[in-house]
C-alpha cells in the first residue's frame, strides 16, 4: 500500500464477504442476462412457441400446402385430409392462409413495437431528464392518449386514414408510445436523481453524455421487457382492427380478418377457430417471455414495467 | 331463460332483424332499405303493384288514368274509408300535400317527382302534369317514399312543402300514415317498434306488434335458428343453408339490385381502364359462374344493369361469358402489361348477402388469371361513395338498387346521366341515338328499344354487369303463412 | 465528559425537533392538503378533457371524406346547390379554428351534433347506448375485481406452489386471448350449441325494456318490480360480461399478485405476524389493505381496457352499447358520432381515474400530491 | 481518556487562517418546496470556511440539513440566500448545464454505496471517466484500486459483485481520480456496519490529505468524526451552532446542543452506563 | 433458571437448489430481568436467531436443535401453537420503526389488535390499556396518539410505540432487533433507557440484537458475539468488552474509535 493507511488489524472483520444488499436487493439480479431468463419454465415454453412461429413464418412458402390466395377448393369444406384446417368462404385453404398471415403479423407487430418503443422512450427520456415544461407537455399528451381506450383511438385513426396494414401500424404506433414514455420517464427520473448519475455530473458530464452513457444502459432492459410484453398487445390490437375490417387489406391473409369472416360463418367454425388459436399462442409466447424477463429486473423496476403493460 | 322453447312466447309480436341502414322514417326523406321496409308498413301509397308484380302498377289509395301522351296523370281518391292512425280520413289534400312535400324539401327521393306539377282538382281528384312524357310515373308512385301523410297534423308540426320543413323528427316518432302499423318507438341505432294502427281499413293484422332490430347477419342467423326472431333480412346464401327446416323457411326472390364493375373513361384517372380493349378484357376474364356460386342459389346472370324481371332487360343468355384467351388477346391490344389498377369498393357493405369485400377478392383472383392486377382499395362506404361521386376512381365495384321498376331508372348510366358522370363518360353518339329512340317507344316496343340501348351500353364495357343477387328473407317456423314478393320482401300485416 | 454532562435529555426528543420543523417552515401551506390535492386533480382533469376535445376535433378533421356527402346521401349530394347550402348550414365553410370554437361552444351547451347516418342527436343516442355499456362494464368489473383480487392474493400467498403456477398461467392466457375470438367461441359454445345462456342482445327481443330510470335494465326492472324482465336481463348479461372480464381478471390477478408479493416482504407484515395475529387478520387487515392502494390504480387502468374490449365484445353479442355505436360511427365515418363517443369515453376515463385518485387520497392517510 | 491523541493530524497545522480559505460559505440558505404547499428552510444562514488540507467534520441529527449543505457546496441545490466561493470562483447551481471547469475540484462521496456506482458499467470505465478530468494527475486505474486496497482485477467487474464497503472504496477512488481540491463525503460510512465505519473513514482522510485535498466529512456519528476531523461544525435544524477544533468541541463544548449530542454517545467501556 | 435456552440451533435455507447454512450450532440463554446482547457484523445471523425464537424463519428454512422456552420446546412447534405464544409470551421490536407499522391503520388499532385477539377484550378496554401503556413508554399525549397514523410520529416516538405494542400483552420475552440503529444518538439514549427500565420493571428476558458495541456496553448484561452464524464468544458485559477472549471480538472492538480494550 503506497499511502499510509493507519495500521489495521490484519484479521479485519470479514464483513465484506458477499452478503445481502440491505438497500437494493435486486441490483445483483440486473446482471442476469436475458437468455438465462428463458430458462424458467414459462420463459422456455414461450421461447419454444415463438421459435415454432418464427420457423412457420420464415418458411411459410415452403410449409404452406397450397397457394394462400388461390380459390380453387370447394367453399367452406370442413377440415379434411387435403385441407387440414378446412377452406374458407372463397374456397381457400385455411392452413396456408394461417401460415402466410404469420408472415405479415409477426414482423408488423415487432416493427410497430420497436417504433413505438423508440419514439416513446426517447420522448420519455427527454421528459424525465429535462423535466419542467418539456415534461409537462410530453406527459400531458401521453395522458391524453391514455384517456382513449387503445382500440377506439386506433379504430378512429385507422378509419380516418383508411384501412390497410400501414395505417393500422400508424394507428397502433400513435396509441402505444405513451406507455414507453411513462416507464422511461420515471426510470430516467429515478436514475437522474440517483447518486451515480450525480457523481457523473459532478465529473462534468453534459446532459447528453449523462443520458447516453450513464442512464441509457440502466433504462434499456426494462424497456426491452416492456416491449416484449407489448408485442403481444400489438398483435391483439392489430387483430382487433382487422376484425373490425380496419386492418390489413385483402387478399393479404390476416388472422383478425379471418376470425371476422368466420364469425359470419358460424357453422364453419374452423375458419375462426384456428386463427384465434394462433393469436392466442403467439401472444402467450410473448407474454411468457416478457414475464420471465421481467422477473430478472429488480422489483421496483418490474413494477414500473408491470403497471403500464397492463 | 333460454331461447328455444320461447319461440312461441313471442305471442302477437313479430321480431324482424336486419343490419340497419336507417336515416329516417319520414317517408319523404327516406331513401334506404330499412326506412322503406318500415314505411311500407306504415304508409299507404297512391298506387301499388298488383300482388307485388313490378310490371303491373295498380290502384292504391287512388285509381289512376294516364293521358295519351304520358304527360298527365289523373288520380282519383278511391278508398273512401281509408283512415290515418289518429282516425282522420285520407283526403285529396293529404295526397297533394304529400307529393308537394316530397318535391319541396329536396331530400334524396325528391327526384321521383322531378318536373311534375301537382294539382288538386277537387276533393277526390289530383292531377300530375309533366313537361316531357313520363311513362314511368305509375311505376314510381308505389314507392314508399311517396307515402301519404296526414297533412293537417304534419303541418301543425312544422311540416311544409319547402326546404324549411321541420317535421322530420316529429314523423320519426309519430308516424302519420294510413297503413296497417304505426310507430311506437323509434331508435335509429338499435330498434324500431311498430304497433297496429287500429284505424287501418284493411284486414286486421295478426301480429299487433313488430320489433325491427338492428343486428348483424350472423346474429340474425342464430336468432332465427333459436326462434328468437321471426324474420331475418340479411342472410347470405351460406347462412341461409344452415337454417334447420324445423326452425325456418327461406323465401328467395330476384333482387332489384345490380352489382357491376365501373371503369373510368377518362384516361388520366382511369389509366388502363379507359381503354375499351382493357375493359372488354376484364369483362372476358371474369368467371361469372363462380360469382353466381358466391351470390347463392337464385342469383342470376345479367346482360346489362337492368334486372332481368324489368321492362327493358337484356335477355340473360346474352350475358358476357368467360374467355381467357380472348381476354389475353385484348390485353395485348390494349398494351397492358400487368401494372396495378386501383380497384375501389365499400368494405363494409353487403348487397343481398353478397359481401363486396369477398366479391372484390374473388374478382381479383379471377382477373389475375388473365394477367390483370387489381390493387384492392377498400374503404367505408361513405368514403368510397365520396370518391366515386367525385369521379376520382379508375375502377371499382358499383351497386345500384332500382328506385322504381322501370328502365328509365337506368338512364343515369347513359352518357349525360349522373352516374355516367362519375366515370367521366360524357359522350357516345350511338348510345344517344338509341336512348332517344327508346324514350319515344311505347307499349311493347319500349321493351325492345330499351333492351337494345342497354345491350349497346354493356358492349362498351364501361359498366360490366356482374350478377343479379337474390333477395333472401328467412322466416321463422312460428309464422305459418306470409307474403313475400318483389315489392315487399316480407309483409308484416299479412303474416299469420 | 459524557458522564459529566448534565444536559437533560428530554424523553421526547422528536417533539423538540418538531418545533424546529415549524420554525423552519417559511411559508405554511394555504390549503388543507387534501383539498389542495382534490383541486389539483380537478384542474388536471379539466385540462385533459379540454385536450380530448382538441384531439377528437383534429382527428375527425383528418378524415378525408366530405361529411356533407355522407349527410345528404346519394341523390341529394349530386346537386351542388344543396351541397353548398348544407355546407354553409353546418358552418363547414368556416376556417378550422372558427369551427373548433363553434364546436366547443355547442359542446358547452350539451350539443354534440347530429349523426350523419341516423340524423339522431348524438347526445340522445349516447344516452341510449351508454347505460348498456355501463351495465356490461359494471358486470365485468365486478367479476374481474372480485376474482382478480382473490386469485392474485391466493397466488401470492402460495407463491411458487402449484396453485400459483396454475393461476399465473391462466391469467396469462386471459390477457393473451383475443377478446373477440373468445367472445365468438363462447357464444358459439354456450348459446349456439349448449343453449345454457340466452342469445345476443340485452333482452329477449319480445320483452319490452323496463321504464327508463337509470337505463340499466337490471336495475330498472327491479325498480319497476318486473322480476321476469330482471331475470331475463341478468341472463343476457352473464356471458358477455364474463367474456369481457376475462382480460381484466388476468390483468388484475397479475397485478394484485405482484402487489401482494411486494407487501409480504415488508416489515409491518412480519411485525403483524410477530404479534401472533391469526393468518386471516394478517392477510386481510395488513397485507391486503397495503396491496389495495396500488391495485385501486390498476382498476382505473383496467377500466380503460374494458372499454376497449367492449367494442369487440359488443359487436359479437349484438350488445347495443357505446362500443358498437363507436364502431358503427367509425366504419361509416360518422364524424359527430366519432367525436361524441371519443369525448364521452375520454371524459369517463378521466373521471374514473380522478375518482381512483380521490379514493387513493382518502384510503391512504399520507395524502400526497404527485 | 486518551483517544484525542489518536487523531492523526494536529488541528493547528491546518488552521484556516493560513491564506484565503479554499471554500467559503457566506450565510447560505436553502429552501425546499413542500408537497402540501409552503416552503421549508432546510439550511439557514450557514457561514463556514474550509482551509487547504483540512478535514472538517459536520455533525448533527438526522434531518438537520447536512446533506442539503453538501449539495449546496457541489452546486446540486440552488441557494435561496448567501454565496459559496470555491478557490475564488462562485459556486452556481448546476441545473441542466455542464459543470464549469473551475468547479470540478469539488467532488463528492455519497452515503449509499449501492446507488453511487453505475450498475451497468465496468469499474474501469467509471474510474476512467474521472481520470479524464485530471490528465496530468499521477493516478492510474491500477494505482487507484491499490490505494483503496482492492485487487487490480476489480477494474473489469461490475459493481454488483462488490460488498458495500468495497463499493464505497471504489466511490472514493473515483472521487479521488478527478483530482479534487475538496472532497465532500455525505455520510459515506452511515450504511456500513459499525466495524467497517472507522476503517473506511480513516482511509478517506488519509487519501484526501495525501493527495493534497481538503475534506468535508459529514456524519451523525461523533466518535468517528472525532477520529478523523481537524475541525468540527455542529449543525442543528439548518443552522451551524458551533464550530471549533475537534479537541475543543470534544473536550469543551460551548453550545448546549453540542453538549447534549456528546452526552448521548454511548461509550464502549463495558460499564453499563446509559448516556444522557 | 433461564427463560429461554437455545441449544445447538441450526438454520439452513433452501432456495431452488442452493442451501445456505445461516446458523450453526448456536447456543446461549436468555434470563428474566436481564438483557442479552447479540453482536456481530452484518449478515452474521443475529436477526435470524431472533426470528427463529419467534418462529418466523423464512420460507424454505430448516430449523434444528432446541429452543427451550420456560420448559416448552419451540423448535418444531406447530404454527398454530406458536402463534398463541407470539405477541403474548414472546414479542418483538424491529429495526426500522417507520416500516414496522402499517401506514394505513391507526396506531391505536395496531398496538391493540393482538391484545384483543389473544385476550378477547373489548375495543374500549383495549384502547384504555393502550393509552396506559403508551404513557408507560412515554409517548406524549397518549389519548390523542392512539387515533393518529404512523406517519404523524417521529422515528423515536414510533419506536416507543413499538415497545408499547410489544409489552401490551405482558410478555416474558422481548426480542429487540437493532431498535436504535435507525435513530439519532440523542434519541437512542432515550430508547435504551426505556429498554432497561422495561426489562427491570417487567422482569423481561430481553434479546437485544445490535452491531453497536456502544449500545451493548450501555445496556447489555450478557454479550453474545456471532460471526457467520457461529457464536464465537459469550460472557458478562464488562468482561467481553474490556477483555475479549476471542480474536474476532477483539478485532471488532479495537476497530471502534474510542473503545478501550485492555491489552
Ligand atoms: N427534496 C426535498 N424536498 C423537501 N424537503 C426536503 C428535501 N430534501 C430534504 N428535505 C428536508 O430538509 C431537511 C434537511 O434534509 P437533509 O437531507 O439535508 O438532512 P440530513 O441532515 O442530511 O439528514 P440525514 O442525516 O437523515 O441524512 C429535512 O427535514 C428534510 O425533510
Ligand atoms: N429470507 C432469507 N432467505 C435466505 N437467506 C436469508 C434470508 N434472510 C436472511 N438470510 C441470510 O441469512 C444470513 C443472516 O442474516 P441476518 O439477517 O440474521 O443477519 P444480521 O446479523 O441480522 O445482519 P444485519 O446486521 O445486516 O441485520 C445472511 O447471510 C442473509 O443473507
Ligand atoms: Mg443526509
Ligand atoms: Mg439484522
Amino acid at each position: 500500500m503506497s499511502i499510509g493507511t493507519p495500521k489495521q488489524p490484519t484479521n479485519t472483520p470479514t464483513t465484506e464477504a458477499v452478503r445481502r444488499d440491505p438497500v437494493d436487493p435486486g441490483l445483483k439480479r440486473w446482471q442476469i442476462r436475458f437468455p438465462k431468463a428463458l430458462r424458467t419454465p414459462l420463459g422456455f415454453v414461450g421461447a419454444g412457441i415463438l421459435a415454432l412461429w418464427l420457423i412457420a413464418a420464415i418458411f411459410a412458402p415452403l410449409l404452406a400446402p397450397f397457394d394462400a390466395l388461390a380459390q380453387n377448393f370447394p367453399r367452406l369444406s370442413a377440415p379434411n385430409g387435403e385441407n387440414l384446417l378446412g377452406t374458407d368462404t372463397l374456397g381457400r385453404d385455411v392452413l396456408s392462409r394461417i401460415l402466410v398471415a404469420a408472415r405479415t403479423t409477426l414482423p408488423a407487430a415487432v416493427f410497430v413495437v420497436i417504433c413505438s418503443a423508440l419514439l416513446g422512450s426517447v420522448l420519455g427520456a427527454i421528459a424525465g431528464y429535462f423535466g419542467r415544461a418539456v415534461d409537462e407537455i410530453i406527459m400531458r399528451i401521453a395522458d391524453l392518449v391514455f384517456a382513449f381506450p387503445t382500440i377506439i383511438l386506433a379504430m378512429v385513426i385507422a378509419a380516418a386514414l383508411g384501412p390497410g396494414l400501414k395505417n393500422a401500424i400508424i394507428a397502433i404506433l400513435l396509441v402505444s408510445w405513451p406507455s414507453y414514455a411513462r416507464v422511461t420517464r420515471s426510470l430516467v427520473m429515478t436514475a437522474r436523481g440517483s447518486e451515480y448519475v450525480i457523481a457523473g455530473r459532478l465529473l462534468g458530464f453534459s446532459a447528453g453524455r449523462s443520458l447516453a452513457r450513464e442512464i441509457a444502459p440502466n433504462v434499456i432492459s426494462p424497456v426491452v421487457v416492456l416491449a416484449t410484453l407489448d408485442v403481444g398487445s400489438a398483435i391483439l390490437t392489430m387483430a382487433g382492427l382487422s376484425f373490425l375490417s380496419l386492418g390489413a387489406v385483402p387478399p393479404t391473409p390476416d388472422w383478425g380478418a379471418m376470425i371476422s369472416e368466420g364469425v359470419s360463418q358460424f357453422a364453419a367454425w374452423w375458419i375462426a377457430f384456428f386463427p384465434g388459436l394462433c393469436i392466442l399462442t403467439i401472444v402467450m409466447a410473448f407474454n411468457f417471455i416478457g414475464d420471465s424477463l421481467r422477473d430478472t429486473l429488480d422489483p421496483h423496476t418490474a413494477q414500473e414495467v408491470g403497471e403500464t403493460t397492463s | 331463460g333460454s331461447g328455444s322453447d320461447e319461440a312461441g312466447g313471442a305471442g302477437d309480436t313479430i321480431v324482424a332483424e336486419t343490419a340497419f341502414n336507417l336515416k329516417t322514417i319520414d317517408p319523404h326523406r327516406q331513401f334506404e332499405f330499412t326506412g322503406s321496409t318500415i314505411d311500407s308498413a306504415i304508409y299507404q301509397t297512391a298506387l301499388e303493384f298488383e300482388d307485388g308484380d313490378l310490371t303491373k302498377p295498380t290502384d292504391g289509395l287512388c285509381s289512376f288514368e294516364m293521358s295519351e301522351d304520358s304527360k298527365e296523370m289523373t288520380l282519383t281518391l278511391k278508398d273512401e274509408d281509408a283512415k290515418f292512425s289518429n282516425g282522420d280520413p285520407v283526403t285529396a289534400d293529404d295526397i297533394a300535400f304529400s307529393f308537394e312535400r316530397l318535391q319541396g324539401i329536396k331530400g334524396n327521393p325528391s327526384f321521383f317527382l322531378d318536373g311534375v306539377k301537382v294539382k288538386k282538382v277537387d276533393d277526390k281528384t289530383v292531377t300530375l302534369t309533366s313537361e316531357e312524357p313520363n311513362p314511368a310515373l305509375p311505376y314510381i308512385l308505389p314507392n314508399s317514399s311517396i307515402g301519404i301523410v296526414n297533412s293537417k297534423v304534419v303541418k301543425e308540426n312544422e311540416g311544409t312543402t319547402d326546404e324549411k320543413d321541420g317535421a322530420e323528427q316529429f314523423l320519426n316518432e309519430n308516424s302519420q300514415g294510413s297503413g296497417p302499423y304505426k310507430v311506437e318507438k323509434y331508435d335509429a341505432d338499435s330498434q324500431v317498434v311498430l304497433t297496429a294502427n287500429e284505424h287501418y281499413n284493411g284486414p286486421e293484422p295478426k301480429y299487433k306488434r313488430v320489433v325491427l332490430r338492428n343486428v348483424s347477419a350472423e346474429t340474425q342467423l342464430t336468432d332465427i335458428q333459436s326462434g328468437q326472431a321471426q324474420v331475418a333480412y340479411d342472410l347470405n346464401s351460406d347462412q341461409a343453408k344452415q337454417i334447420d327446416e324445423s326452425m325456418g323457411k327461406i323465401s328467395s326472390l330476384p333482387s332489384t339490385r345490380s352489382l357491376y364493375i365501373f371503369n373510368n373513361a377518362d384516361e388520366k384517372i382511369g389509366g388502363p381502364a379507359a381503354d375499351p380493349n382493357f375493359r372488354k378484357a376484364v369483362m372476358a376474364a371474369i368467371d361469372y359462374d363462380k360469382l353466381i356460386d358466391l351470390a347463392g342459389k337464385g342469383s342470376q346472370r345479367m346482360a346489362s344493369l337492368v334486372p332481368n324481371e324489368f321492362v327493358g332487360a337484356v335477355p340473360k343468355d346474352e350475358a358476357p361469358e368467360r374467355d381467357l384467351e380472348k381476354a389475353k388477346k385484348l390485353l395485348k391490344e390494349a398494351g397492358y402489361d400487368g401494372e396495378k389498377v386501383p380497384f375501389h369498393y365499400s368494405s363494409d357493405q353487403a348487397v343481398n348477402g353478397v359481401d363486396l369485400a369477398q366479391l372484390a377478392e374473388t374478382l381479383q383472383a379471377q382477373l389475375k388469371e388473365a394477367g390483370i392486377n387489381l390493387d384492392l382499395k377498400p374503404a367505408p362506404s361513405s368514403t368510397q361513395l365520396d370518391g366515386f361521386r367525385s369521379a376520382k376512381q379508375p375502377m371499382g365495384i358499383g351497386t345500384w338498387g332500382a328506385d322504381f321498376p322501370d328502365p328509365t331508372n337506368y338512364n343515369v348510366f347513359i352518357p349525360g346521366g349522373d352516374v355516367a358522370d362519375r366515370v367521366n363518360w360524357s359522350d357516345d353518339p350511338k348510345l344517344k341515338k338509341l336512348a332517344d329512340e327508346a324514350a319515344k317507344a311505347k307499349g311493347d316496343a319500349r321493351d325492345a328499344a330499351y333492351a337494345k340501348l342497354f345491350k349497346a351500353t354493356t358492349d362498351t364495357a364501361v359498366w360490366i354487369p356482374l350478377v343479379q343477387p337474390v333477395s333472401t328473407v328467412a322466416v321463422g317456423s312460428s309464422i305459418k303463412k306470409f307474403v313475400s314478393n318483389a315489392d315487399i320482401s316480407f309483409d308484416f300485416a299479412k303474416a299469420e | 465528559m459524557a458522564e459529566a454532562t448534565t444536559a437533560p435529555l428530554g424523553t421526547d426528543v422528536a417533539s423538540a425537533s418538531g418545533e424546529a420543523d415549524a420554525a423552519q417552515r417559511v411559508k405554511p401551506p394555504k390549503l388543507h392538503p387534501l383539498l389542495r390535492f382534490i383541486l389539483i386533480r380537478i384542474g388536471i382533469s379539466l385540462i385533459l378533457i379540454w385536450g380530448v376535445t382538441v384531439v377528437t376535433f383534429l382527428l375527425t378533421n383528418l378524415v378525408p371524406t366530405d361529411p356533407v356527402a355522407a349527410i345528404l346521401g346519394d341523390r341529394a349530394a349530386a346537386d351542388p346547390e344543396i351541397v353548398a347550402q348544407t355546407r354553409e348550414k353546418l358552418g363547414l365553410d368556416q376556417p378550422l379554428l372558427v369551427q373548433y370554437f363553434t364546436y366547443l361552444g355547442n359542446l358547452l351547451q350539451g350539443d354534440l351534433g347530429v349523426s350523419n347516418q341516423t340524423r339522431t342527436p348524438v347526445l340522445a343516442s349516447i344516452g341510449q347506448v351508454f347505460p348498456a355499456s355501463i351495465e356490461l362494464g359494471i358486470g365485468a368489473i365486478l367479476i374481474s375485481v372480485i376474482l382478480g383480487l382473490l386469485l392474485g392474493l391466493l397466488s401470492a400467498l402460495k407463491q411458487n406452489s402449484l396453485v400459483d403456477h396454475a393461476i399465473r398461467t391462466l391469467s396469462l392466457i386471459g390477457i393473451s386471448a383475443p377478446t373477440f375470438w373468445i367472445a365468438t367461441v363462447a357464444y358459439f359454445v354456450f348459446f349456439f350449441r349448449l343453449r345454457v345462456v340466452p342469445g345476443a342482445g340485452r333482452l329477449d327481443p319480445w320483452i319490452t325494456p323496463p321504464p327508463k330510470v337509470t337505463g340499466l335494465y337490471t336495475v330498472d326492472s327491479l325498480l319497476a318490480g318486473q322480476m321476469a324482465t330482471f331475470a331475463n336481463a341478468l341472463g343476457h348479461l352473464i356471458l358477455p360480461s364474463c367474456v369481457l372480464a376475462l382480460f381484466t381478471i388476468g390483468l388484475l390477478t397479475r397485478f394484485s399478485r405482484s402487489s401482494v408479493l411486494d407487501i409480504i416482504r415488508l416489515d409491518y407484515v412480519t411485525a403483524a405476524k410477530a404479534k401472533g395475529l391469526p393468518a386471516r387478520t394478517v392477510v386481510f387487515k395488513y397485507i391486503f389493505r397495503g396491496a389495495l392502494v396500488p391495485i385501486i390504480t390498476v382498476v382505473g387502468l383496467a377500466f380503460g381496457s374494458l372499454l376497449s374490449g367492449a367494442v369487440l365484445t359488443e359487436t359479437v353479442f349484438a350488445w347495443n352499447g357505446l362500443g358498437q355505436y363507436a364502431y358503427r360511427g367509425a366504419t361509416t365515418l360518422d364524424l359527430p358520432v366519432i367525436m361524441g363517443v371519443g369525448l364521452v369515453i375520454g371524459i369517463v376515463y378521466i373521471l374514473v381515474n380522478f375518482i381512483v385518485d380521490l379514493i387513493y387520497g382518502f384510503v391512504d392517510p399520507r395524502v400526497r400530491v404527485r | 481518556m486518551t483517544s484525542i491523541d489518536q487523531a492523526p493530524a494536529a488541528a493547528t497545522a491546518h488552521s484556516p487562517a493560513s491564506g484565503a480559505p479554499l471554500l467559503e460559505l457566506d450565510s447560505v440558505a436553502c429552501e425546499y418546496k413542500l408537497d402540501g404547499g409552503g416552503r421549508f428552510r432546510a439550511v439557514n444562514g450557514v457561514s463556514l470556511q474550509l482551509g487547504r488540507s483540512e478535514v472538517l467534520g459536520l455533525v448533527g441529527e438526522s434531518g438537520c440539513g447536512k446533506s442539503t449543505l453538501a449539495k449546496l457546496i457541489c452546486g446540486l441545490e440552488k441557494p435561496a440566500d448567501g454565496s459559496i466561493t470555491f478557490d475564488g470562483h462562485p459556486v452556481r447551481a448546476l441545473g441542466l448545464k455542464k459543470r464549469a471547469k473551475e468547479l470540478l475540484g469539488i467532488q463528492m462521496v455519497f452515503q449509499n454505496p449501492y446507488a453511487s456506482l453505475n450498475p451497468r458499467r465496468r469499474i474501469r470505465d467509471q474510474l476512467d471517466d474521472a481520470l479524464a478530468l485530471n490528465p496530468d494527475g499521477t493516478w492510474t486505474v491500477e494505482s487507484l484500486l491499490e490505494a483503496v486496497d482492492l485487487p487490480a482485477d476489480s477494474a473489469q467487474r461490475y459493481s454488483h459483485s462488490f460488498s458495500g464497503g468495497q463499493r464505497q472504496r471504489i466511490a472514493i477512488a473515483r472521487a479521488l481520480a478527478a483530482g479534487p481540491k475538496v472532497l465532500v463525503g455525505d455520510e459515506p460510512i452511515a450504511s456500513l456496519d459499525a466495524f467497517l465505519q472507522a476503517r473506511i473513514a480513516r482511509m478517506m482522510r488519509d487519501l484526501a490529505i495525501d493527495s493534497g485535498a481538503s475534506m468535508i466529512f459529514i456524519s451523525h456519528d461523533l466518535s468517528v468524526v472525532r477520529d478523523i476531523a481537524d475541525r468540527v461544525a455542529v449543525m442543528e435544524a439548518g443552522r451551524i451552532v458551533e464550530v471549533g477544533s475537534t479537541e475543543q468541541i470534544w473536550n469543551d463544548p460551548n453550545h448546549p446542543y453540542t453538549q447534549k449530542l456528546l452526552a448521548a454517545i454511548p461509550k464502549v467501556d463495558g460499564k453499563g452506563f446509559i448516556p444522557g | 433458571m433461564s427463560m429461554i435456552s437455545i441449544r445447538d440451533l441450526n438454520l439452513s435455507v433452501t432456495a431452488g437448489k442452493k442451501t445456505t447454512h445461516i446458523l450453526k450450532d448456536v447456543s446461549f440463554d436468555l434470563e428474566a430481568g436481564r438483557i442479552t446482547g447479540v453482536a456481530g457484523a452484518s449478515g452474521s445471523g443475529k436477526t435470524q436467531t431472533g426470528l427463529a425464537v419467534m418462529g418466523l424463519s423464512p420460507t424454505g428454512a430448516e430449523l434444528s436443535g432446541s429452543i427451550d422456552f420456560d420448559g416448552v420446546e419451540l423448535v418444531g412447534m406447530p404454527a398454530k401453537q406458536h402463534n398463541r405464544l407470539r405477541g403474548v409470551q414472546l414479542s418483538m421490536v424491529f429495526q426500522d420503526p417507520a416500516s414496522a407499522f402499517h401506514p394505513m391503520l391507526t396506531v391505536g388499532d395496531q398496538i391493540t389488535d393482538h391484545l384483543r385477539h389473544h385476550q378477547k377484550v373489548s375495543k374500549k378496554v383495549a384502547l384504555a390499556k393502550a393509552v396506559e401503556i403508551l404513557g408507560r413508554t412515554r409517548v406524549p399525549h397518549p389519548e390523542e396518539a392512539v387515533k393518529k397514523y404512523p406517519h404523524q410520529f417521529s422515528g423515536g416516538q414510533l419506536q416507543r410505540i413499538a415497545f408499547a405494542s410489544a409489552i401490551i400483552c405482558d410478555p416474558k420475552v422481548l426480542i429487540a432487533d437493532e431498535p436504535t440503529t435507525a435513530l439519532d444518538v440523542t434519541v437512542q439514549a432515550g430508547i435504551l433507557r426505556l429498554l432497561r427500565e422495561l426489562c427491570d420493571d417487567l422482569d423481561l428476558a430481553v434479546l437485544l440484537v445490535t452491531h453497536d458495541f456502544g449500545v451493548l456496553s450501555s445496556v447489555a448484561d450478557t454479550i453474545v458475539v456471532m460471526k457467520n452464524g457461529v457464536v464465537v464468544e459469550t460472557g458478562e458485559r464488562e468482561a467481553v468488552i474490556t477483555a475479549p477472549q476471542h480474536e474476532y471480538t477483539r478485532s471488532l472492538i479495537e476497530s471502534l474509535p474510542g473503545a478501550e480494550v485492555s491489552p
